[in-house]
């Protein structure tokens, strides 16, 4: 079960490695995203600091979303899926390994981006911090609940878009407190609270997601 | 006779078909009466003037919105749980519903937000859970859509319906939990009502026909879908002849 | 009775707009959901019905 | 049937609107070969999922070693090998490291020397190295063969896996399989081409109500 | 000629109807990304009349961006790009309808949104007409430069985020002009610079892109 | 090669760093079938593609009418049809849906009666309001072949034509390659399943190096 879940990660790992390209370009996306706000808002720095913490978040949120589209897809496509899902292994450890290399391959690397996109925005060393944080709870949230939109859109046409509509509204709250605690560190009422909220969340998301998109992914396979 | 009798799409499908017309008239009569309350027994509101009258509708649609979901949440697990084809039916003919009193929940807390608090709308977390309640709504009723097979379909969506059901407990107490512009629950079991008796009436009134005209609408609703899936059986091919 | 004239009643002490806006969507979305309620089950029970007239006539047929 | 390990009860398959089959029952037992025929879209595909327990059935069961699969799950998985209309074939990685994943998953050690022997008996030696995404068509499907190959599964399920393979592949595909039904084996395939399988039990069934001429 | 470009045309639209969920899930995507600003900004009135015309862009741009990466992409799949580059009809035209068809799908419904989603924003009426009058001219451009974008990363993997990289740098200049262009009515400065810089960049775009487009098709399937 | 209308010239194809054939010369003239030949990978598929225009050769150009089909590209296109290994059927549209596209896009009118009558024939009679997605493997080839009837294009070009499709549709198959031929038209085509084509004169072509047994 424990050598699974490795051969799961190891498989997704070594896919990504494969086409680095794709890695490679939801940083870039993330980036951008980031960086085209200064460009449609206007240069103020305070302005800047102002709606960098939220500007931050829902550009990792989007750059992350962006690559679950394929997180079942690719296999799904070509008839892989299945032989998983037929493996004596349960499917709740597939999901679980595939979130987990998710995470690592576009959830990660986002964290290393960030600060850098901080200064970008004028924050403080104190409110990188919190963001930082922030973020290593927040992007698995993405992740887990990731999954069970991918396995719920898989192969239907159009799966992309709707599976953004089906995970953004679940994950708004993960993203008020992620943004609110960055902002609370900023106007000095601190980040306890939304922190502990995130890492609840965390945890919730971590226990329930796996079983649903197993579920999902069978409903999906028939 | 006993319950599980109409748990056969057969039989729901007559006994549907009984209910639908006390259930509209219900909802006809109800929806009258409360308006006539609304309207001409309530008194002004000394500091919202004319304006608090949305609330005869806003509550009541707020309420539906959430028991509608649910309700649709309830029927997704059994069918999940013990594969009732039945089950299914009820959450999809649910949904459009809830999805619409959502809306007016909205709409309705727009147009009254705009003279009390002096915008259409303000991002607390009240109103946010809410607009997230209607995107629920949409994607699940969107998922369906994109699913041709039926099977496949009900079972997608409700467990997109069982991982949304959180959102609901965020909507009733985001007022307690965070402090916001919206106003908090007067209705409170426990203590004594913090409002005029005729106003509470007429809004429990206005959410009684919401919930007959909820309920006729499904009814409705879930007997097409019936006809639809039941189609090759024999007594689907009779009504269909005789109808 | 609280209201002194029909304009009055109208009206809404300046916030008609508001309140009828409120009452005016909401009849009107039940209206809409109703007539799309009565159209699509008429839909469906015609389309139905063409199907299965289709069945009968290929009975036997085989493929 | 008193010594099959995968049966069939009563087995309904309904697709959309359309009932595509009922009432079918079957038993497998070792060394025995199921050929289920039928025309186009009569239904072979849908059972072959079944069978596999992807698809659930409108009605009925399957059952392996008398347990219905719904309840044995995993432990059938663990005996079963199916290959669809897809190959299940990762086009970035070479024929050796789809290999590779492929044992993982499974929980099975690998073991270089075999795969690569595996492959070159399936006539890839000069792709070894390639991804996957430029092998030619034929290629790819021999790529998962030699997965099926290695998976000793004691049951294979077959949706038609003579698709784009030139003649010689077919021979050898079957002399595969006459080897694994000799070795105990079992196989449910699906096939329109003719298969020259002389001096091995075939079970035909016949899905649908297109009849074939027998090609074998 | 004339023939075949309607033939195009009404293909894409019955397509496009007959998958009412991906077209109006982009337009949710829309309203999504709109509403997400204001959840991570913070909801003060004047800050987001000032991010808003910015905000409302940036979101346009994704919502249609998105969609795009499929404007080539399922033709390719299930073969039928091929037979349609194998028409007796020039490619140009094919494009050219293609992205026709994807600004009455995708750009139009953005059109017929963003002024309530403007409203949300605290924009002026003002405002408001010059932010509908910059899509009206930016949109297009998105779906003309996007077919060159989606004709270079067909096939590819991962071909959604490329395809975002390679357009978003060519699409900024439209985004800064649309922008500006409600910013300056806003800040009082007029919008008409602007507004004329992006019809210029329309009519290039429209006079270029299918070409390119046509020859990147070519050599993508090759 | 008097009156060929197809005609190839030193033609070489490269794939990667690997040659697939090079020198490679035929003409092919109205009422005439060329079988391209050859093991998995050995670059049918590669040289059809070259035929058609989608591809490039690395030497050698491909000639029609006497003209290379880079110079007249679309007057060849009107004349030529298509059928590679995927389908080009949108799995959204039923199959009538598709036939009327398919004739939009090379501008002809739609008959529709025409159309129906064709996927009657081959056996879609039960299949014409469903959407594709919901069909099976074979019956999408079947959809394809439609269109292809359809097109009433002089030269058909055509990959593994038969992949998926049962015995019956087989046999219509080939009765339809007999009567294009017989009507003056011309086939390449390519597959590694038997044919029998009684009374056509067939050119062979083998490409790469592995013998295959005639089939036929
Ligand atoms: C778009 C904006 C609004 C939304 C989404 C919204 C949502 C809701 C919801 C979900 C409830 C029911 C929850 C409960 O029973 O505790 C509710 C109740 C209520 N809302 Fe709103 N609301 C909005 C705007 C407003 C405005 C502007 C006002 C008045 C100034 C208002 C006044 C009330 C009142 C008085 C109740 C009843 C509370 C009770 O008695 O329980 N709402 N609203
Ligand atoms: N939603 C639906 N409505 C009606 N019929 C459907 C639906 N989905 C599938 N079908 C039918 O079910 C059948 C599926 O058959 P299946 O794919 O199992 O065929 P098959 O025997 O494998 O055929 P092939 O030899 O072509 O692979 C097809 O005839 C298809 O038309
Ligand atoms: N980049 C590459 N490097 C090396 N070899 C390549 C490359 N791309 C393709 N090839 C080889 O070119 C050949 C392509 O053959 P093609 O697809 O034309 O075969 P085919 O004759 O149609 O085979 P099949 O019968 O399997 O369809 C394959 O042998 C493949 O391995
Ligand atoms: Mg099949
Ligand atoms: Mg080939």
């Amino acid at each position: 079960m424990h050598r699974f879940l490795l051969a799961v990660l190891r498989r997704d790992l070594t896919l990504a490695a494969r086409r680095r390209g794709d890695w490679l370009i939801a940083q870039f996306f993330f980036v951008m995203v980031a960086s085209l706000f200064p460009l449609g808002v206007g240069p103020e720095p305070e302005m800047l600091a102002r709606i960098g913490p939220g500007v931050l978040w829902v550009a990792a949120t989007l750059a992350s979303l962006l690559s679950l589209t394929r997180l079942f897809a690719d296999d799904h496509h070509d008839g892989s899926l299945e032989h998983m899902v037929l493996s004596p292994e349960p499917t709740v450890l597939l999901v679980l390994g595939k979130s987990i290399a998710h995470w690592l391959i576009y959830g990660v690397p986002l964290l290393l981006i960030a600060p850098v996109l901080g200064i970008q925005f004028h924050l403080s060393w104190e409110a990188i911090m919190v963001l930082e944080l922030s973020l290593l709870l927040g992007t698995p949230i993405l992740s887990l609940l990731g999954s069970v939109g991918a396995a719920l859109t898989l192969g239907l046409r159009g799966g992309g878009v709707l599976l953004t509509l089906l995970i953004l509204p679940l994950y708004i709250p993960a993203l008020i407190f992620g943004a609110g605690a960055v902002d609370g560190v900023m106007a000095g009422t601190g980040a306890e609270a939304h922190l502990s909220l995130l890492g609840a969340f965390m945890v919730l998301s971590l226990m329930i997601a796996p079983w649903i998109a197993a579920a999902a992914l069978r409903v999906s396979l028939e | 006779m006993n319950l599980y009798t109409y748990a056969s799409p057969a039989n729901f499908y007559v006994l549907a078909g009984k209910l639908i017309p006390w259930f509209s008239w219900g909802a006809g009569l109800l929806a009258v009466w409360g308006l006539y309350i609304s309207f001409f027994l309530a008194p002004t509101d000394f500091q919202q003037s004319e304006a608090y009258r949305i609330i005869f509708i806003h509550v009541p649609a707020a309420w539906m919105s959430m028991f509608i979901y649910l309700v649709m949440a309830f029927w997704g697990a059994i069918g999940l749980a013990f594969n009732t084809r039945l089950s299914f039916m009820m959450a999809r003919a649910l949904a459009p519903t809830g999805a619409l009193f959502t809306f007016i929940a909205l709409w309705t807390g727009a147009l009254w937000g705009k003279p009390m608090w002096g915008a259409w709308w303000v991002w607390d977390a009240r109103l946010t859970s809410e607009l997230i309640l209607l995107f629920l709504y949409v994607g699940i009723i969107a998922l369906w859509a994109a699913i041709d097979d039926v099977r496949r379909g009900d079972r997608a969506g409700s467990l997109l319906t069982l991982i949304g059901a959180i959102n609901v407990p965020i909507i009733y107490f985001s007022v307690k939990w965070w402090n916001t512009l919206h106003q908090g629950s007067s209705i409170n079991l426990m203590k004594a009502p913090s409002m005029a008796a005729i106003m509470l009436q007429g809004m429990l009134v206005m959410a009684i026909a919401a919930w007959f005209y909820t309920i006729a609408v499904a009814l409705v609703r879930v007997r097409r879908i019936i006809l639809e899936r039941e189609r090759q059986t024999d007594w689907a091919k009779a009504i269909l002849e005789n109808e | 009775m609280e209201w002194a004239s029909w304009s009055d009643f109208w009206h809404m002490a300046g916030y008609g707009l508001y309140v009828w806006g409120s009452f005016g969507v909401t009849a009107a979305g039940v209206l809409i959901e109703v007539i799309l309620l009565k159209r699509a089950g008429a839909d469906t029970r015609r389309r139905l019905k063409r199907m299965q007239q289709w069945a009968t006539s290929l009975e036997g047929e085989g493929q | 049937m008193p010594d099959a390990l995968l049966s069939v009860h009563d087995l309904a398959c309904a697709r959309g609107e359309r009932l595509l089959f009922k009432g079918m029952n079957f038993g497998l037992g070792k060394g025995e070969l199921l050929l289920v025929q039928g025309g186009n879209g009569q239904g072979k595909t849908s059972l072959l999922r079944l069978l596999t327990g992807l698809a659930r059935p409108e009605e009925g069961e399957v059952r392996w070693r008398g347990e219905s699969i719904r309840r044995v799950g995993e432990a059938y998985h663990g005996e079963m090998c199916y290959l669809g209309h897809a190959n299940g074939v990762k086009d970035d990685l070479n024929p050796v490291e789809n290999l590779r994943f492929a044992d993982g998953m499974h929980g099975r050690a690998f073991d270089q020397t075999r795969a690569v022997a595996t492959l070159e008996r399936l006539g890839l030696s000069r792709c070894l190295d390639l991804p996957c995404r430029v092998l030619s068509f034929g290629q790819r499907r021999r790529v998962a063969l030699a997965a099926l190959l290695l998976a000793g599964a004691t049951l294979w399920i077959l949706d038609e896996p003579l698709t784009g393979l030139d003649v010689h592949a077919v021979v050898l595909m079957e002399g595969l399989i006459r080897n694994h039904l000799t070795a105990g084996g079992m196989v449910v395939a699906t096939t329109h081409q003719a298969l020259n399988l002389d001096g091995v039990a075939v079970q035909r069934l016949l899905v649908g109500n297109v009849a074939i001429p027998a090609l074998m």
